[in-house]
């Protein structure tokens, strides 16, 4: 049981963060709070993939000339690979959002949904 | 690969998460995401994904904090929920 | 509405706790992403690229070969995202011409 | 449009410290292969860099070191890099983005793919830079002042 909660401890914890940043995808009326909440949702999701490349008793995926090169030594780089470039766009997605938003308030004075949807009549 | 330490960055992460959404500032909302993405470039790091913890540090606390602060110039950094 | 909006995450979040129950354990040598070779017997990939990547092109650090050289294609298609986000940022917010608001 | 930082000694210390960002983003990229590091995480240290002079010296002062105009321009530069490549690849005998050939004479393979990771992590790492200064420069651009 103990062993059990040890090996999926990280999932439930990465559950948690995940539908944190959904709530505030979804309840928060502030569209910077939304944009914090995808924030917190993506990194969640870049987590789990981590979590799950992780390996015991093996070392980072840099090849060690202690060790060769057999697979069972090394950490699985290839979720590594994939979530290297997700970051990296989810900082440009970051930006086209921020764009719209300055533009929405220099629109409509507001970033408030409710109001927004009140003055876009 | 301790259990013990990610325990302890993950109820660290739910906290900063958390209060990230629910601080009225929207200023010191954004700080605290950066302390957020810190402290989960922490855990790449531990858990042996030294590039993403890399590149997480670089973008996800630097350079996510810069452009939402220069957002928030342009906006208002009042919120109300 | 509301409390049914509640409700709905909260069963989300259920459904996935279960869901990762039954996720390999974290960090099992032997789990599916870390096999040699997939059940239909075709090599896995992971190994093949570690085993490869010192010989290949003498580069140690296998992440780096993997994104550069071995899944090159992914990475061009993803610069030119953050590109094309770059574009987008300046098209939103360039000064119109006829002095309109944006 | 920034406005220069009141503080003399925030002044001071970004001035002194951004060549050395610089300088470990460049080291980043070009040790890529032998430690953690590459094109994204250099690109996005040296676009730090210079949104740090950005915040801190004001517009003026941090345009002798990259001008607003060069942003667009030098992400699409990056991406042809990186293109520009995988012709040359093509150009060499072999496939699209295949290192293996690309036309160098007195290297073997392994060598040629080292170096062609080296040339598209450079293209990577511009294009990365470029577009983080790029987004910052049209996010807090003069006209929304007025």
């Amino acid at each position: 049981m103990t062993d059990f909660f040890i090996g999926h401890v990280a999932y439930y914890f990465i559950v948690a963060l995940l539908v944190i940043g959904l709530y505030g995808m979804l309840f928060k009326k502030n569209f910077v709070k939304k944009l914090i909440g995808m924030n917190i949702l993506q990194s969640s999701v870049i987590l789990f993939y981590v979590v799950s490349a992780s390996k015991y008793n093996a070392t980072v995926p840099v090849i060690d000339l202690k060790f060769g090169s057999d697979p069972i030594h090394y950490i699985n780089p290839l979720p590594h690979t994939l979530m290297l470039t997700a970051i990296v766009v989810s900082v440009a997605t970051t930006g086209v959002a921020l764009a719209l938003l300055i533009v929405i308030y220099k629109r409509f004075q507001t970033l408030n949904e409710d109001e927004l949807l009140e003055r876009m009549k | 690969m301790i259990w013990q330490v990610e325990l302890i960055i993950y109820l660290l992460l739910i906290a900063s998460a958390v209060f990230a959404l629910r601080v009225k500032d929207l200023l010191s909302s954004i700080v605290i995401l950066s302390v957020y993405s810190f402290g989960s470039a922490f855990l790449f790091a531990i858990l042996g994904a030294v590039d993403v913890g890399f590149t997480e540090a670089v973008v996800g606390a630097g350079l996510t904090g810069i452009m939402f602060l220069a957002a928030l110039y342009y906006t208002t950094r009042k919120s109300i929920d | 509405m509301k409390l049914l909006s509640y409700i709905l995450l909260i069963s989300f979040g259920l459904i996935l706790v279960y869901a990762a129950n039954e996720l390999p354990t974290r960090g099992d040598p032997n789990a599916p992403i870390n096999r040699d070779s997939s059940l239909a017997g075709t090599p896995g990939a992971t190994a093949h690229y570690i085993r490869n990547a010192e010989k290949d092109m003498k580069t140690p650090n296998v992440v780096t070969t993997i994104l550069a050289d071995y899944r090159g294609y992914d990475t061009l298609g993803e610069t030119t995202v953050i590109f094309c986000a770059g574009i987008v940022v300046f098209l939103i917010l360039r000064k119109q011409k006829d002095g309109s608001k944006v | 449009m920034v406005q220069k930082s009141n503080s003399i000694i925030v002044g001071i210390v970004s001035r002194f410290m951004a060549p050395f960002i610089q300088l470990f983003a460049l080291y980043v990229i070009a040790h890529g292969h032998y430690s953690p590091g590459g094109g994204f995480q250099g690109g996005a240290l040296l676009g730090a860099s210079i949104l740090l002079l950005r915040l801190t010296v004001g517009d003026k002062g941090s345009e002798l070191v990259f001008k607003k105009e060069f942003g667009t321009p030098l992400s699409g530069f990056g991406v042809f890099i990186y293109a520009a490549v995988g012709v040359l690849a093509m150009i060499g005998g072999g496939l699209y983005l295949d290192y293996g050939s690309l036309p160098f004479a007195g290297m073997t393979p392994a060598e040629l793919r080292s170096l062609g990771i080296l040339l598209v992590e450079t293209g990577v790492g511009i294009g990365v830079m470029a577009t983080v200064i790029a987004i910052f420069d049209d996010l807090t651009m003069r006209h929304f002042r007025d």
